[in-house]
């Protein structure tokens, strides 16, 4: 029961993070910050998303997938930003359509 | 809830088909193409599919989106941003046509079983434990066998384009940076691992050839961006081997049943027979998408000269006059 | 019961935007989007009549024939990209040229 | 016997795709000797034990994908593997080997496509297999690599997509309405209903728009004027062939059962007889020869459809066994006659480089040969007697005034005078004398004789008319009574 709650409220921040890098991204006003924001935030909300599932699921193998996951969609989203930072930082006129 | 989740992404994704249809630069409409594929495995994940989600995912936002973004950067015309659009007024009649299938679809029974007591008859004698993987590559294998054909058939049509021998591009630069030479080290060994265990897993769970297909494909596309080679670093005949191994496998299942004297693909229930041939088309749907992925590209400079050549002493029939 | 007719009217609705792009757009990119548009709404048609109820009893022969189907479609797009880069290259330009067709279809 | 018909040139094309050699042509030869003697020896089967089919991978029923055979089939299998075998023995004497490595794969994927398509009984496999043929074609279509054969290419590439693309929500209707994918289990489920009514929409427009039917021929032309010669003559006699066999397998076998075809039977059999009259126009006015004939397929084609008509909307009729019969020799004759008209063109491109009809004047005394095949295809064309296409216009006459729908006439009365008039037209200009003689090269001598023995074929198949008509009727009922009671 308490388990559950804490899942919940766990999701609940998750989507949270979610929402705030997504503004961010809307309303930044240039590349770097509009990434730093949505890098930065949706990574503390999957966390926290994973957090609560973890909680929920009743098997190891389930927990390890899981963590998995994350690790896995850390390395994807921290390589891309670091790759579209560097295309930006290297073509400076290049501003987006 | 379920209903709310479920129109929420119905509503997005005709939305997004609509921004697609209508965004003003072709770069924002692939962008968005790639989104609605996500969306789109999103609605297959609802819908209980978790192979198609797999697929889709991989293929229609990963490779499609690879495809148009390489298309797009090499055809940009710079200045000159044109949507050139025309027949806008085709919508109604687009839309009529929506209206009358939307009330046919009314009309369906949903509650009809299709073939699915017929697959769970037909598990009795497979010897696959997954029904998609046993309708793919046993009760309808003759359809996976041509699928491969097609795949085959667009890479020699893509060769037939480019009148190229084998797929060899021109090398991209190597990236300077560490973090992407790290992150391709890394990389490569967990999607050969991660295509290799959804292959196994094909057998009894969600996964199987194409799935394991696309992933390898991805990683051979990855190693092409950080400045491999990739497939083009194999020699051209071992190239070839690997691009028709799963389809020349269908066909040894085919021929061995006529000589038998059964009709054709009947082979016997034998894991081994099957696990073959999906190995194997698992391996060539992975070298002919990589092909598609990295063999459209111009291809080098010295290839280049003779194919000049080529087109000027070029076939006979050239010679016509072109107006 | 009710995801059924959501989801197969949203599959309508996408092949026909497709349709419509494909019709609409000149540029050569764009008029391949729209034909994967329709293609997906074509797949979502069939996932959804193998999951009329959504009670996870899932009909296999409509997801192993849209599998069949993703390969088909990826083929045929990259076989048509292909051929639109060369296009390019010869003549510079993203379109169809027009006066090359005798006449310009049913309009 | 019939899984060799997949099975040789499926072979042929993985050796010709692994072995780009010197003697790749051989691979082509191998195919070309062999699909003769199966697809005769599947219509000797045919003809002695009737219609059959196969389970593959010995799957029964509703689960299993199956293979069928019955007059229809074997008819347009005899066709291909005719058509094709000569196709292939000219190409093997057209193509240098840079063009060889390309064509001969891709050519030998699409006969074995074709040859499954004739016999094809499940509509998902339909999609499958019309794919392959469609890819292949667009692919060949660009062998020359000329930026016009490149646009009309991916022209042609694309509108088959959107055609296939609808085909498949058709099936997707059909196996939502029956649950069900084997077309002849399908003729015994389907009922008329909205939902049949709007598979059958999806999936007549999406093959007429491949079978190049009026509104949609406008890829055509330029697709099959620009590729080289025997690949516009592979387009033409059996690419189109291969999209209208399945629409008309679909029509009689699964959707007139149904009887939901007789309105649109009438919409289509109109089509056709604007696409004869209006390919033949077009045809009239082009400036090249390869237009000239691309534009006749539009106009021959058309000929196709007033089968539908006459077929699907008095059940039973009397007449159907003539609008069989008048159909399918139109779709042989017609195809015998393009190819050799395209090889014809081609040898003509060959010696004087241009096919430009101003320039071919007195090409009669120069090139003999050449201008008797395309006189004799065009004899056949214009339905003289005793030619193919005279039995085909013959036996449509007299199913449409048997069936008092007379106003069809129009199309073969009035598309007759004009394919006369294009044919003389190019023939005219064949037997002028130039002023200045253009310089022409020779013509090897069997690049010469194939386009004949296909347009001697094209015209012998009418000396033979009351014997084919006679084993068509038998077969068709065969046909029918499988479909009745499979």
């Amino acid at each position: 029961m308490i388990f559950d709650i804490l899942s919940i409220l766990l999701c609940l921040a998750g989507a949270f993070f979610f929402l705030g890098g997504t503004v961010g991204l809307l309303r930044f006003p240039d590349n770097y910050s509009r990434l730093h924001a949505l890098t930065k935030a949706d990574n503390l909300g999957l966390g926290f998303i994973v957090l609560g599932l973890v909680l929920a699921s009743p098997t190891m193998p389930e927990i390890i997938k899981l963590g998995l996951i994350w690790l896995l969609a850390l390395v994807g989203s921290s390589s891309a930003c670091y790759f579209i930072g560097n295309y930006i930082y290297h073509t400076p006129s290049q501003e987006e359509e | 809830m379920a209903l709310f989740l479920d129109i929420l992404v119905a509503f997005s994704l005709v939305a997004i088909a609509w921004r697609i249809m209508r965004a003003p630069g072709h770069f924002q409409a692939v962008v968005l193409f790639i989104t609605f594929g996500l969306l789109l495995s999103l609605a297959w994940a609802r819908l209980n599919s978790p192979d198609i989600a797999l697929a889709e995912a991989a293929v229609g936002a990963g490779l499609a989106g690879v495809l148009l973004l390489d298309t797009l950067r090499a055809v940009a015309q710079p200045g000159k941003v044109k949507t050139g659009a025309h027949f806008s007024w085709l919508l109604l009649p687009c839309l009529l046509l929506a209206g009358l299938l939307t009330l046919s679809i009314i009309h369906i029974q949903p509650d009809s079983q299709g073939l699915a007591r017929a697959v769970e008859a037909g598990m009795q004698t497979t010897s696959l434990e997954y029904p998609v993987t046993a309708v793919l590559l046993d009760f309808r294998g003759y359809d996976t066998w041509l699928e491969l054909g097609v795949l085959l058939a667009a890479v020699l049509g893509l060769l037939c384009v480019r009148r190229k021998k084998s797929i060899r591009a021109p090398l991209l630069p190597a990236p300077a940076e560490p973090v992407g030479r790290w992150l391709i080290s890394i990389l490569l060994p967990l999607i050969l691992l991660v295509g290799g265990f959804l292959l196994w897993l094909g057998a009894f769970a969600p996964g199987g050839a194409f799935q394991a297909g696309v992933v390898w494909a991805a990683g051979g596309v990855l190693l092409w961006q950080a400045g491999h080679p990739s497939l083009g670093a194999l020699p051209v005949s071992l190239w070839r081997t690997g691009a028709v191994l799963g389809f020349a496998l269908f066909w040894l299942l085919a021929a061995t049943a006529l000589i038998r004297n059964e009709p054709m693909l009947t082979h016997p229930q034998a894991k081994a027979w099957i696990l073959a041939v999906e190995y194997a088309a698992a391996l060539s749907i992975a070298v002919c998408l990589t092909s598609l992925a990295i063999g459209g590209q111009k291809s080098e400079d010295r290839n280049q000269k003779s194919e000049v050549r080529d087109q000027r002493s070029g076939d006979r029939c050239q010679i016509t006059n072109n107006r | 019961m009710h995801g059924f007719y959501i989801y197969a009217i949203t599959a309508i609705l996408l092949f026909c935007l497709g349709l419509w792009g494909l019709a609409f757009h000149r540029n050569l990119l764009r008029k391949i989007v729209a034909l994967n548009v329709m293609a997906g709404g074509v797949f979502l048609f069939f996932i959804s009549i193998a999951n009329p109820d959504q009670s996870g009893e899932v009909d296999p022969v409509p997801q192993a024939m849209v599998l069949t189907g993703i390969v088909v479609a990826i083929s045929l797009t990259a076989f048509a990209l292909c051929l639109a880069r060369r296009i390019h290259e010869k003549t510079g330009q993203n379109e169809l040229d027009t006066s090359c067709s005798i006449e310009d279809g049913d309009g | 016997m019939e899984s060799l018909l997949v099975l040789v040139p499926l072979a042929a094309a993985m050796g010709s795709f692994l072995a780009p050699g010197r003697g790749i042509a051989s691979w082509g030869f191998l195919t070309s000797l062999a699909i003769p003697a199966l697809a005769a020896g599947t219509a000797m089967d045919v003809y002695q034990h009737g219609a059959r089919r196969i389970s593959l991978g010995g799957w029964a029923e509703p689960l299993g994908i199956h293979l069928h055979m019955d007059g229809l089939s074997v008819i347009f299998l005899i066709m291909t593997a005719l058509v094709g075998a000569l196709i292939s023995i000219y190409s093997a004497f057209f193509f240098k080997r840079d063009t060889a490595r390309h064509f001969w794969p891709l050519w030998l994927l699409m006969w074995a496509a074709l040859n499954s398509l004739f016999m094809v009984s499940d509509i998902f496999n339909a999609y499958v297999v019309l794919e392959l043929v469609t890819i292949c074609a667009a692919a060949l279509a660009v062998l020359s690599g000329k930026t016009e054969s490149l646009q009309a290419g991916l022209r042609y590439l694309m509108v088959a997509m959107a055609g296939s693309l609808a085909f498949l929500l058709g099936v997707g209707f059909l196996y939502a309405e029956t649950g069900m994918l084997d077309m002849f289990m399908l003729s015994w489920e389907l009922q008329g209903g909205p939902v049949a009514a709007a598979a059958f929409g999806l999936m007549t427009t999406g093959l007429v728009m491949k079978s190049a039917l009026l509104p949609f021929h406008f890829w055509l032309p330029p697709a099959h004027g620009e590729a080289p010669a025997p690949v516009s003559a592979l387009l033409s006699a059996l690419v189109i062939k291969g999209s209208f066999f399945l629409l008309l397998r679909l029509w009689v076998g699964v959707f007139e059962p149904a009887g939901i075809t007789s309105h649109a039977a009438y919409v289509l059999g109109c089509l056709g007889v604007l696409a004869v009259l209006w390919g033949s126009y077009q045809a009239l006015i082009q400036p090249r020869l390869k237009l000239i004939i691309a534009y006749s397929s539009v106009a021959q084609v058309g000929y196709l459809f007033l089968m539908f008509p006459l077929l699907c909307t008095v059940p039973e009729a009397p007449w159907a066994e003539k609008a069989w019969a008048g159909g399918t020799y139109q779709a042989i004759s017609h195809g015998l006659a393009k190819a050799a008209l395209f090889l014809a063109a081609g040898n003509l491109i060959l010696s004087t480089g241009t096919d430009r009809i101003h320039y071919m004047k007195n090409i009669a005394s120069r090139l003999p040969m050449t201008t008797f095949t395309l006189g004799l295809a065009g004899i056949s064309l214009m339905g003289l007697p005793p030619s193919g296409g005279f039995v085909a216009k013959w036996m449509f006459m007299q199913a449409i005034l048997e069936s008092g729908q007379w106003w069809w006439a129009v199309a073969p009365v009035l598309g007759g005078l004009l394919t006369a008039g294009y044919v003389f037209r190019i023939l005219g200009y064949a037997f002028l004398l130039a002023e200045k003689e253009p310089r022409m090269l020779p013509v090897p001598f069997v690049l010469e004789k194939i386009p004949l023995i296909l347009a001697l074929c094209s015209i012998l198949i009418g000396f033979r008319a009351e014997e084919i008509i006679f084993l068509l009727q038998e077969h068709m009922l065969w046909a029918i009574e499988v479909e009745g009671d499979s």
